[in-house]
């Protein structure tokens, strides 16, 4: 196996993965060819020469090799960042919804509602933005968590009491005053026109 | 060079669409018989009727625009009886099929009428249409299936950056997106069920919220401390009924030490 | 600037998002400097050039350009985890056909077609990995809701527009049937035919 098809490979691992992978793990991706480590590191020195003087660098930690971008870069993302505040996924946004409008609720009845597994991560997040607490722990078997809204969730939303979210009628309501608002989210309807045109 | 050429052609695996004893399916049985193992496993391959219709006609070649209805009539008949006789949970939409194409029979033995209108059309012709109908979806969904798919076929980049410099400026969240995911899950509720949540219901909600709050902080809660003046009559009601609530639900504990004294609430003993 | 720099720019923000970022959106990266969108076009061609042969392409999407790893690459990083990817299930390929090609449409109108019912819980798969969302009502009875793709499910699926979806088989009219028809009608369009041919 030639040193560059190794060095695409290993690359393309460093790249996909925002955790540090090590020498050991890189051997997993060619679990037919007898390579050595010292095959990959020479794979890793060609990389790290071909990231010198870009924006991204290869940093070598305890827990193996991560591709990063390079601190001088650093100030220019900036720009983009506070340009373009993450979308708060749908799946994250219907979880707030329902710990709001149905607090105190346990991750079981969010699930029995959405009709999907509610994942950790999602949890994690609403608690770390403060959102979300543990209000106290339901009294049946497995004891779980209730969960709740926090002062800084009605802060952030704007809200002086959980009184002033409005009701789901009222909700429909804003959907009809405001049609626009909810349809030019994505150019789906557009597209989805001409497609159909194609297929009559 | 050879070699890695040889690996990087993404592999095609022949779709097994049933595992039998550990053994792969990948092709429908040419003939009727299946061995009596294997029917469940196959008819659960089948995603309904017109599935397993557009498979009796295709296994035998027939033209789909001139399908001989009694042949497959019986034959589907046949497949009926077996997942019958085998207890297999038969979805009624099976039967109905099975209906239809006895219909179909039916008005094909009957003597065309004498008239020349443009309403004597083929009984088949629904049936057909239906069928080409759903064949083109399910090759849709294959042509689908072959896509690069982001995690299947390929990845996106991420490269590790340091986000505590970003932090001040998280993502952001409007309401009115809160409001429209609150408004699509109970959308999705009311498919099974027909219950909305009222204002009324809402309030005692959050008042359970605040309960529950002020008792994490305090540990005891005097009963009549939850109560204000200013909230009036109405307040008092919410309040009243969101303990309750929350006494059902063994959330929290009523503690009197005198009879007449003070009631105090405080965290459930189980959970301390 | 020079192009070199804006190239190492561009690259670290398509590197570090999970999105695909517009030519629009890069400009905000620099906010100072007088760039215009060709500026930005040639750093996007240099960079294409770069990634030539590499186990990385840079994909232009609908919404913008994307950093992502060719499919030849995909068999060796799949080495790397442990759990291979799910494979979505029939009727959930069908379901989500139906609403790809047909958008908006109605639960109903998918049963109709598949002649079975569609399962909740394929629907609250398809809502949670954002590949489909609810349009709008349609004003019947019962008012139910109509779905359509989104933005995500043309990403998630390497489209840049609902026009790139694989063409659909046309339908054969039982009243214009003709005897020589009979001996090709089997063969859907051509398309088709040879995707069947590479499974085989």
């Amino acid at each position: 196996m030639e040193i560059k098809e190794i060095k695409n490979i290993v690359e393309a691992a460093l790249m996909v993965s925002d955790q540090p992978i090590s020498i050991k793990q890189l051997l997993l991706l060619f679990p037919e060819q007898e390579l050595t480590a010292n095959d990959i590191n020479r794979a890793i020195n060609a990389l790290e020469n071909d990231y010198h003087g870009r924006g991204i660098e290869l940093k070598k930690l305890a827990s193996g090799y991560r591709l990063q971008t390079s601190e001088s870069i650093q100030p220019w993302l900036l720009n983009l960042w506070q340009q373009k505040p993450k979308k708060l996924s749908r799946a994250l946004l219907e979880t707030l919804a329902l710990i709001a409008y149905r607090q105190p609720i346990t991750r079981g009845e969010i699930e029995d509602v959405r009709g999907v597994a509610v994942s950790s991560k999602i949890i994690h997040y609403l608690m770390d933005r403060e959102w979300v607490r543990v209000l106290g722990y339901r009294d049946v078997p497995g004891k779980p968590a209730m969960l709740g809204t926090t002062q800084i969730f009605l802060d952030d939303f704007n809200l002086a009491s959980l009184q002033e979210l409005p009701s789901l009628a009222e909700i429909k309501d804003i959907e009809t005053l405001e049609p626009e608002l909810f349809f030019d989210i994505d150019q789906t309807p557009t597209a989805t026109h001409s497609k159909d045109e194609l297929n009559e | 060079m050879s070699d890695i050429e040889h690996k990087l052609i993404p592999q095609q695996h022949e779709m097994s669409f049933a595992l039998v004893e550990g053994k792969p399916f990948t092709k429908m049985p040419v003939d009727l018989y299946i061995p009596p193992d294997a029917l469940e496993v196959i008819l659960e391959a089948f995603e309904g009727p017109l599935d397993l219709l557009l498979y009796l006609i295709r296994r035998q070649n027939l033209n789909i625009l001139d399908i001989p209805i009694l042949d497959i009539t019986q034959q589907y008949v046949k497949y009926i009886e077996l997942m019958h006789q085998l207890n297999f949970e038969l979805a009624a939409e099976y039967l109905v099929m099975a209906a239809m194409l006895a219909e179909i029979k039916s008005r094909m033995l009957l003597p065309k009428p004498q008239s020349e209108d443009e309403e004597d059309e083929d009984p088949r012709a629904e049936l057909v249409r239906r069928l080409q109908e759903y064949e083109r979806f399910k090759q849709a969904a294959e042509d689908i299936d072959e896509l690069p798919r982001l995690g299947r076929d390929f990845q996106v980049l991420s490269a590790y950056v340091d986000v505590s410099q970003f932090q001040a400026d998280d993502s952001q969240v409007e309401l009115r997106d809160l409001l429209m995911a609150f408004k699509d899950v109970m959308a999705r509720v009311d498919l099974k069920a027909s219950h909305a949540i009222e204002r009324e219901r809402l309030s005692v909600r959050s008042r359970m919220s605040v309960v529950l709050n002020s008792l994490l902080k305090t540990k005891t809660v005097r009963f009549g401390s939850l109560f204000t003046k200013a909230e009036g009559k109405q307040g008092a009601l919410v309040t009243f009924l969101a303990v309750l609530e929350l006494l059902k639900a063994q959330s929290l504990e009523l503690v009197q030490n005198t009879p007449f004294g003070e009631i105090y609430l405080t965290q459930p003993k189980s959970i301390n």
